[in-house]
């Protein structure tokens, strides 16, 4: 399988240009000519990527690597990219390092018993190679795939919308004691505030009187409570009649002893 | 297929321009654009090289091959745009309910003082509040129909008194203003919350 | 016209609803929505009165009636939805410049990984692709939308796990993972032919 010429052939496509120059291909002996670092860095996405490129497009036998050389070469690049790419830098300074561990182990006569084929480093950087080129693979693949926005668009036309009914807030007796509540921290945090203590249903009541005076000169006190109170309904009722008396709504009045007692809202008789 | 309206240019384009091809083009970009697209827009699909005639007597044709369908084209002032159309709105609303809307801490809070202190005045509210309270508050509320004033303070100026209605109760689902969470329960409530210091206040209890 | 489907619903909708009407409504919320729409969210749009089955038949009906169109129906994998046809988009890269951004090497390895090898930390991609990945790679497709943190795994540092999401198979048009191009075997990196005598070792094989 010796296919070496044919790839050469085709592959006349320059790697990279460097001052207008094309730069055809990598060199075996790997020698980058100093201006072409920065376009080289940028071609290959790291050692694995410049390795798989030797050994895939030039047919290097990964155990053939001149070692002495490319070291000799990394370091000087290592030295250059020091200056603003010192992690690149140590990514190929490791690679070199595995390469020559690799090269070095090689070289010592070969013990024919391998009990454990992982502990052998060539095999480790064969299978991170490999899978580098799978992913690498992939990569293309995934990008040739049809791509939303770029290859196609979705679609999305106008709602025609007439105006919409107004929709109200809703709320619940959470809500309103919630609200509360945070009222009543806040009073607590802010200054201190005399709340009244009073009952809820009376200050109900309070409202349902003003309400039921509302509009009429005055009243009979006996009509503000309903016949078919409850005793409960017309303590309070009685109760809010005096709140409101006391909080200056309300004029109660008896031109007699045992007469006809007549309620009226302040607001009433003033605006009468 | 009807005869190519301009030249092939091969590179660009590898079809040739049919009647046919610029309205699926058309088609096209009218369907991914919300926002109506003009003639001039338009145009540039094609590089500037159909005139707008031939543009609007291709999309008057569009258009009433989309009559029968749900959606419809329309030319609105700034361009064509495709849109639903009305009688789809109902079942298109079932997918995206409206958001509800809410109202404001202002409004939830000045509706709790009116129901828990009512009668109360504009002046109260803000006492109890710290804050002053917006007429459009006020109005929110009485537009609602959920307060009301039912008479008015007899102190300077006369501030109405404003108190909840039975539409009020009815909204909330309630029979009376008892059902609503006693006052009590909140006075734990808000014990559990405050560490040592005594309150400054008083708190209000629900008590028959 | 075809029989109702379901009972007519006065108050709701005013027509009945024959395949023909169910068919137009489905277009008009696909058309109007850019994200896919699952049958879940579609059956929304008849009150969960259709069921799966009927919808899906019906889908299948539209998108062959569209199949002509610039435009076409198509299900991926968080629903269904209608895309422009891939001939369309030079035309309408005249109106507006391509959103989708052309990703650089680094980017499209990295998403690889993570697509084939998911869950991965950041360590994982870095000892495959044998340089360390930049934040802005991971942001940039995390922007996208393509790929997510799912968890950490539970070494020092705790590194996040990243995993493609849903939204990445929904742009390219993918129901399911399954639906990438598999894995390709890779050729042996080790020249049979070559000059050196056995090896000591066996080769690993490419396996996903």
């Amino acid at each position: 399988m010796n296919d070496n010429s044919a790839i050469e052939s085709i592959e006349l496509q320059p790697i990279a240009r460097i001052c207008g120059e094309p730069l055809l291909e990598i060199p075996q002996d790997l020698y980058i000519p100093p201006d072409a670092l920065e376009v080289f860095l940028d071609t290959f996405q790291g050692p694995l990527d410049l390795l798989l490129y030797l050994i895939r497009k030039h047919n290097l036998n990964i155990l053939d690597i001149p070692m002495a050389e490319l070291t000799q070469q990394y370091m000087a690049y290592v030295e250059m990219m020091r200056v603003d790419q010192l992690e690149l830098a140590a990514e190929y300074l490791l690679m070199t390092a595995l390469l020559i561990e690799i090269k070095s182990r090689m070289l010592l006569p070969n013990p024919k018993i391998e009990t454990e084929q992982e502990h052998d480093p060539r095999a480790e950087l064969v299978r991170r190679l490999l899978e580098y080129e799978q992913m690498k693979h992939a990569a293309t693949r995934i990008n040739e795939l049809p791509q939303a926005g770029r290859d196609f668009n979705v679609i999305q036309i106008r709602i025609d919308q007439p105006p919409a009914a107004v929709q109200l807030p809703g709320i619940n007796t959470d809500d309103l004691r919630n609200a509360w509540m945070a009222i009543l921290t806040r009073a607590r945090i802010h200054h201190p505030h005399q709340i009244k203590r009073e009952t809820l249903s009376v200050r109900a009541y309070m409202s349902q009187v003003l309400r039921d005076l509302r509009g009429c000169d005055q009243v009979e006190f006996y009509e503000l409570f309903s016949p078919t109170a409850t005793v409960a309904e017309v303590i309070v009722t009685f109760l809010a009649v005096l709140e409101l008396v006391k909080e200056l709504l309300l004029e109660v009045s008896q031109s007699h002893d045992a007469g006809v007692i007549y309620v009226r809202s302040i607001d009433a008789a003033q605006s009468a | 297929m009807s005869a190519p309206l301009m030249p092939l240019n091969q590179l660009d384009t590898p079809d040739p321009l049919s009647p046919e091809k610029v309205k699926r083009v058309l088609e096209a970009a009218l369907l991914t654009t919300s926002e109506p697209l003009p003639i001039s827009e338009l145009r540039k699909l094609f590089n500037l090289e159909l005139n707008a005639t031939v543009l609007s007597k291709l999309l008057e044709e569009i258009r009433e091959k989309w009559l029968d369908s749900s959606v419809e084209l329309v030319s609105v002032a700034s361009g064509w745009r495709f849109q639903t159309k009305a009688d789809i709105q109902p079942y298109l609303e079932r997918l995206t309910p409206p958001k509800a809307p809410r109202y404001s801490r202002a409004a939830l809070e000045t509706l709790a003082i009116i129901t828990y202190r009512q009668p109360v005045t504009r002046g109260d509210i803000e006492e109890i509040r710290g804050v002053s309270v917006s007429s459009s508050v006020l109005k929110t509320l009485m537009t609602r129909g959920w307060i009301e004033a039912v008479g008015h303070r007899n102190v300077p100026g006369k501030p109405a008194l404003f108190a909840t209605t039975q539409h009020f109760l009815d909204d909330l689902n309630l029979r009376s203003l008892e059902e609503l969470p006693p006052l009590e329960e909140m006075r734990s409530l808000i014990d559990s919350s405050a560490k040592n210091q005594d309150l400054p206040f008083e708190i209000p209890e629900a008590h028959d």
